[in-house]
């Protein structure tokens, strides 16, 4: 099984030209805070409108301004979407990094660079296109802070001639992003266009890269999961959310912000059907959640792994004391403040153990766009029907980058309340806050606002029996934990299953989660195309469902991929399927970058040349 | 046994229909005078109990919500974050009336964030602050309102200053601010039955003695000290919006009437000349010297109700968002399908 | 295997009399805050000044005053010390559980009552002893508060009449317990004296209990683990202690704030060479814990369930910024307040993986209150040797109830500061904070106030190079993080190494932490009497040590016994040995109280009939 | 290059000997401002950097200390949990001098109840908010010192009342309270200076203009607000122990001199008449009618050195407890036999 090199192999096309189309990517690397993010979008949204597949990362520093940013673009015939290890276009506009971002350039790539950057290293194997940059900023005549802008808009211009992209669709690219404020966009097209011609004149194109036209992306979307996850949560009937700002969830609650005045108005009184509140930091944004969860409303709050430490009493609260919420974890990298802008997987077990004691959190793992919108939905449902907190773990790479996909179709899945009684049911069948009266571990509850003087009862994070009531007994102690424990297995059947993809006589089965899923996916057909067949399972969620056993169980191994150091959902799974733990190794990697499909195969390969 | 018919109010209910749990509290328990004055006030105002809810942190002030008012939804939270839980319970309907019960622990150590940006919020909570100057419930150590140079058994001598809660809530933008004396039940039901009609946040910081780590007549926190040094600043009284208002005695400069939103009004008798409660600097004023007098001042600190409460800020609609129909929180298929157009 | 009846079978004295000396149990039934622990504990100690092995157990409510609180005694000439399911004696002097009480005492065993109770089951298997309490007490002319204490200390005189305890030694116990004022002391013997004389003349000793004195604890000192801890921490050179009051922690900061002035202040000047601090709340604790470990200080704060929550994300910081500190978690009952009162092991996952992203803590398990002593220096010396924060995983019923003991031996370990470097060790060898010099995983740290300029450097919880310059980049996070895994590699070697016994042919292994193995210890040695040969390994960290795989692989099956409800050291176990994972059985029950010997018998026996 | 002899301090180091890696703020941010004024305080003063450590939360405002005296040690918490840090650092080691760099995200949000509990302990901390009414790290929300009706692009209207952190500081019992601004430069040295000498908490509440997110003129954080609308109440200069007082221009009345523990002075040419900063409920006065003004009032706003440093409070032997020697952190066996004997 060998590793494709990282770079496809060139064609030579029809005018006899060697040429790679539609499959390298570019890496931007410029500083943040100039508007960089501007340019970059326009560079992908324009390939995305010559309907080509592509995917845009964004490698950011965590401050404002001024430290280096780099924005990968991957143009994949084929829809792959993963992140690349190596990129063959790199446009070099920041002088910290120019060095470095020369030197890992692969050979045979080019690179689009300032030609005021200084001690730049000699290489042969590379295509080199200087920019005169500062002439060109002349020519436009910017001052000030419109000469970063520009800046930026002069890359794309020369990028724009060098890869063939259409002009027309930069043009529409910005009119989308500028929101139709066309003077905004003529005045950046200008610049577009004076570097595009320049670099006609100046440039002569000696490379295979360059963009066609296809037809593969008619009628997509362009949307960050963020985005998507908000807008779930919107359709899932969010009627509270609250939040306090940390990267890289503020996005979904902007998001969240956005759209609810243009969704989530009520159309007879023209009033809020909502509300959102900015905490003063997680512990309030989680006890908010837990309140308003109490008295009926399908509440939730975002963050990331600071917050979650900080929740981890009310998580505890929330799960003993029964109470709906959800909480979104878009998760970066840790242990503590981390790396704030960069992606990994590395609260599965902060989420699924959340709390002191004896506690287990259903989690979601959204594995794309489509899923962060699904759950908006599935996690209300799941909560309100299990009166949980019920974690939702995406992750920077999905959550912040744009992604391409169909549009959403509407949420089939209904809006489920859970056992909640009405007053008149009180009256008819009697209530017992607790009671296992369905033998599924989940009670029937009273919302404040119930009339029936019965139906009132003592929500609290202390021992109670079944009536609500105060208890230090052991016996009602112990019937509670049971039930709550029946209630994780009754969870089992309801989260959302895994997605499988099973191939016949595979050599060996995969299980991950999350985003992740790109790499894999691409790596799985890469391996195919070597021969190596492949099972893949993909968790949606813990608790874990009874079909996880039936897939290891048909594997001499399955390898558990994610993006953390310790192997966390690895742990999990050996615990719940103890029969079943030398079969299941873990590939457990985490330095803040998305996965990609050439590290899994390198270490696939090295794992099964170990078994063999 | 003779049935000797009992009292009922507006809605036909004894007070013992007010009852909840009986106390687990040490008997003598300052907080225990509390809920009894809770309960008088629901009894005499006609409460609904559905219509309310009850919330707590944790200490023996926090668990006396399981002992007023059974026929109400209650919520015993965790250390110090009431405020939060409540702020997300009115959120999710705010049609209901809530009381916040907590310590001085509670209240003035861990939850001194929380306490701090509920006032900002102005929702609709009456707070009420068990104040002991002690930790009851984890016995005796000084809470962050017991007095510089305290002496107490278990816990020596406090070192530092007091946290004054009812000048922490002016400064954070509290328009209804009091302090009592759970000796002195009449005054405790005023203000609490004008509290209940406040629209926004109304802090009740009332000194409750804790008999057992904390009632030495040297304590500003004690009974005997209460009884002795209470100042009034005002007679208190509250007349809600329905009643006739007839005022005996009335001589002029004497009296302060305070018109509530809901029409309600409080009388307040001068007791001490010149105290003006909707006066914010002077109020500020008044607790600083008392704080340094160590005297013990109690009625309507402040009062103002030019803040609306946050539902109306946020332009919530009227029903409770909580249990909106599914029509209402989840938007049309039309909707989806232009924000899709909108990001092709 | 059978299970012996929870009563030993009763000999036949000298006397010729059916009686059953020094091997029963007393259960004292009254509410709390009336004072009855003076008595109860004058009870405990006079039996132990005879010479008697004897543990109390005092199971509390969660309130100040007047719930019901059980007091047990167990005494046991063979020393056994573990809880027992059923107590033969009982003292039914609470009303509100005087019939419940009187239900659960098991036949053959006796009930010494207050005349005034109500409604009092008829039972004519146990031998009754009713105490005209109103006129006893009317005879003592007490008022007011006095009447409770007096009410107790009449059961104390009608108990020590009908048990044979001596009243000498009652005498001794109360002189002790109020610190030799003998005027209390003589107040209260009088009481006791005249509810001795009334029982001697009205009530007829008609049953088989007693005890009599023998030579078994001579010299031995009566502490709980709380104090024995706070002692330890002394000992083990803590300067700066900070702390938030929970139960049942409290008592060790009280034992540290009743010794500190005694121990420690410095004699030349007559000041303080510590400094404990009452914060405003658990977060605030543990902040200034780490701030203090920052500055070289042996710093600890001690805490329970809740507090563990709330400082999950500071205790991430330490791991990842490499800062000592020692937490000590007394743990009660969870999820949640859940059980305030109560005892539990289920903070052992919230501790080994507090915080989010990938951590990993290291937790100590003393199981008794010699360790308790000890591991106030262990703690400490492994957070500064290891840069780390240190949990000390107690429980309530190890922290707050008394225990009998040999007095504590000096501490054989040293004070050890770790790898601190001086102003001239930095001009001599250099300094980069974390460049793993020794291979172990551990840099060199400076302490503030250090004069080279070299030395200073900026802690954080962010990205961060060797030399501890912020970074983004991906090879410094991976390389910090494989770092701090070798040192969690480094920690197995020196965190104290499991207690074994092992017995020849042992039919199965157990492991277990913590102060279960009293129960442990008395099961094994019950089923060592019926010929079943079991070997026990006690572990006292985690990370785990080497040991405890070649433990394991010895025996078919090895029960994890735990007071927790998901088995969490088993999980644990389970993901650190997969191959082992399937010998490995869970034996885990969490409802408050201390395991009994029986119960662990029962449920072994269960468990191996079903691999039988 | 021509060689020009730099400009050396007392310790014979040039001012660059202060400096530490280079800011990655944005140009203009007014935290950079305050980082500069620190270094030449520091260089002025002649500080020995080892004698001092310098802490932060998180945000724009707390990355700051890395972008000052490089030879201090650093200690960059989590957000809001500066106070504790420091606290335990100065048990730790009260010897040493403590600059602790906030943000009003950091200390006025998620930090409330540490900073309120900070300035009650009164440890040797000069505590500086760097205060821009914006979330800066996070891009943009409102913080909770932001006005009421201020309307940012990102964040929409803000609804809420202003915490004020001078106001909270002196309720909260701090003796050292300063407003500043970070456009003008002198006003800050000269309070860093005397907070320095102040032997206790001192709170600087710098308002330090966010260039990215909220420099709006309409801002009252923002730099052209503050350059138009700043209303010193006195002109400050710290006059350090050693130096030789000489005041020109004296006019009787015109002039306040407040002697600090150490021996130095802060001189007050009073700019607004009757201001006296050593008036507590003056001070609360004036903070409250410059909230209600929207006046933008700065200097020395109060002063109080009657309240001793925690450590002395405690009675803390003089050397650092983190480096004690073994013996005197363990005591002796004889010590511990005692004990035991007395637990037979
Ligand atoms: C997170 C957390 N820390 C500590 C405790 C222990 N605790 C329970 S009540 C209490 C103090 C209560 O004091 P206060 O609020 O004044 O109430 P009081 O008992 O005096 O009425 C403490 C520290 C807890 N329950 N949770
Ligand atoms: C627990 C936690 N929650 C949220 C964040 C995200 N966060 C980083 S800085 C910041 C706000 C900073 O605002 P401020 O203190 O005013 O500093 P500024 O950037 O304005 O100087 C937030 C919310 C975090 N780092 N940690
Ligand atoms: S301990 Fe104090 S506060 Fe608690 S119930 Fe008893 S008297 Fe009240
Ligand atoms: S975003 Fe604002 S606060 Fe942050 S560095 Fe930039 S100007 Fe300063
Ligand atoms: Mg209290
Ligand atoms: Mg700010």
């Amino acid at each position: 099984m060998a590793i494709r090199s990282a770079i496809p192999d060139a064609a030579v096309d029809d005018s006899g030209q060697r040429s790679v189309i539609n499959d390298f990517s570019i890496v931007v690397a410029t500083a943040n805070g100039t508007g960089s993010q501007t340019s970059n979008l326009a560079i992908l949204r324009a390939i995305y409108k010559m309907g080509i597949p592509v995917n845009g990362k964004n490698i950011f520093p965590s401050n404002i301004q001024g430290l280096p940013t780099w924005y990968h673009i991957r143009v994949s015939k084929d829809g792959y979407v993963a992140r690349r290890e190596n990129s063959e276009v790199l446009v070099a506009f920041n002088s910290d990094t120019a060095v470095q971002d020369l030197q890992d350039l692969p050979s045979g790539g080019i690179c689009i660079y300032r030609d005021d950057l200084k001690g730049l290293p000699e290489r042969t194997d590379v295509t080199m296109y200087p920019v005169p940059l500062v002439r060109l900023l002349r020519q436009t005549g910017a001052k000030g802070s419109f000469r970063d802008r520009y800046t930026n808009m002069i890359y794309v211009g020369v990028v724009a001639r060098l890869l063939d992209i259409d002009l027309e669709k930069l043009d529409l690219a910005l009119d989308i992003h500028f929101k139709r404020r066309r003077k905004l966009v003529d005045m950046n097209m200008e610049v577009i266009r004076m570097a595009y011609d320049w670099a006609m004149e100046n440039l002569e194109k000696s490379d295979p890269y360059r963009v066609a036209p296809m037809n593969e992306t008619e009628g997509q979307i362009l949307i960050t999961g963020n985005e998507a996850g908000g807008l779930g949560s919107i359709f899932g009937g969010v009627t509270v959310c609250t939040w306090y700002p940390i990267t890289p969830s503020t996005s979904l609650v902007d998001a969240i912000n956005e759209y609810l005045p243009q969704l989530r108005i009520d159309e007879e009184t023209g009033k809020a059907t909502y509300a959102v509140v900015q905490a003063e930091d997680e512990l309030a944004a989680i006890g908010m959640v837990l309140g308003a969860g109490w008295v009926g409303a399908r509440a939730m709050t975002a963050t990331s792994g600071p917050g979650i430490s900080l929740m981890t009493e009310f998580i505890g609260l929330g799960y003993f004391a029964e109470l709906p919420g959800v909480v979104w974890d878009i998760q970066r990298v840790g242990p503590s403040t981390g790396l704030p802008t960069r992606t990994g997987q590395g609260d599965v077990l902060a989420a699924y153990f959340c709390g002191h004691g004896d506690t287990k959190n259903v989690v979601l793992f959204p594995g794309d766009v489509h899923e962060c919108f699904k759950f908006g939905t599935t996690s209300f449902n799941l909560a309100e029907h299990l009166q949980t907190p019920v974690f939702v773990l995406s992750d920077l790479d999905l959550g912040m980058n744009n992604w391409l996909s169909e549009p959403f179709d509407y949420p089939e899945e209904p809006i489920i309340r859970g056992k909640v009684l009405t007053a008149e049911e009180v009256a008819e069948k009697g209530f017992k806050r607790f009671a296992d009266i369905d033998g599924d571990g989940i009670g029937y509850r009273t919302l404040p606002g119930n009339e029936h003087p019965l139906s009132a009862y003592f929500t609290r994070g202390t021992g109670h029996n079944e009536a609500a009531v105060y208890s230090e007994r052991s016996e009602d102690w112990l019937e509670n934990m049971e039930r709550l424990n029946r209630k994780l297995d009754t969870a089992r059947d309801l989260v959302p299953a895994p997605v499988v993809d099973e191939q016949e006589d595979a050599d060996f089965g995969i299980i991950a989660f999350g985003s992740t899923k790109f790499a894999i996916e691409e790596a799985r057909d890469r391996l195919a195309a070597e021969g190596v067949k492949t099972s893949f399972m993909r968790l949606l969620a813990l608790p874990l469902s009874n079909d996880v056993r039936e897939f290891v169980e048909k594997y001499d191994r399955v390898y558990v991929v994610e993006l953390n150091r310790d192997g966390q959902m690895h742990m999990i799974l050996q615990t719940e399927m103890p029969d079943l733990a030398t079969r299941l190794v873990s590939v457990a990697h985490l330095d803040g970058m998305p996965m990609t499909a050439a590290w899994l195969m390198r270490t696939l390969q090295e794992k099964e040349g170990e078994a063999a | 046994m003779t049935s000797r018919r009992q009292r009922t109010n507006s809605l036909g209910l004894t007070k013992a229909d007010y009852n909840a749990r009986p106390t687990t509290l040490c008997q003598g328990c300052g907080h225990n005078s509390i809920s009894s004055q809770i309960i008088n006030v629901a009894f005499e105002l006609g409460i609904e109990q559905h219509k309310m809810i009850k919330l707590s942190g944790i200490g023996c002030s926090s668990k006396s919500p399981a002992y007023f008012l059974g026929g109400t939804h209650g919520f015993n939270a965790l250390h110090g974050r009431m405020p939060s839980v409540a702020t997300g319970a009115l959120m999710g309907n705010h049609q209901l009336q809530a009381i916040g019960v907590s310590g001085d622990g509670d209240s003035g150590s861990i939850g001194m964030g929380q306490f701090k940006h509920v006032m900002r919020r102005n929702l609709r909570l009456v707070y009420i602050v068990e104040n002991n100057g002690v930790y009851g419930l984890t016995k005796g150590q000084f809470s962050a309102t017991a007095d510089m140079g305290q002496f107490l058994k278990y816990a020596g001598l406090n070192e530092l200053p007091p946290i004054d809660l009812c000048m922490e809530a002016i400064v954070a933008g509290c328009g209804f601010v009091a302090r009592s004396f759970s000796g002195d039940a009449k005054q405790v039901r005023e203000l609490l039955k004008a509290a209940l009609s406040y629209e926004g946040t109304a802090l009740l910081d009332i000194i409750s003695p804790c008999v057992t780590f904390n009632n030495d007549e040297s304590s500003t926190k004690s009974y005997p000290y209460g009884r002795l040094h209470e100042v009034q600043l005002h007679d208190i009284s509250f007349v809600p919006k329905l009643d006739e208002i007839e005022i005996d005695d009335y001589q002029p400069g004497t009296m302060k009437e305070v018109e509530m939103h809901d029409g309600s009004q409080i009388l307040l008798r001068k007791l001490e000349e010149d105290y003006d409660p909707t006066d914010r600097m002077g109020a500020l004023h008044r607790l600083q010297w008392a704080q340094e007098k160590q005297e013990f001042i109690t009625g309507l600190i402040y009062y103002d109700n030019s803040r609306q409460a946050l539902s109306k800020v946020m332009n919530m609609i009227d029903e409770p968002l909580g249990t909106l129909p599914n029509e209402k929180i989840r938007p049309s298929k039309e909707k989806l399908d232009q924000v899709m157009e909108n990001l092709i």
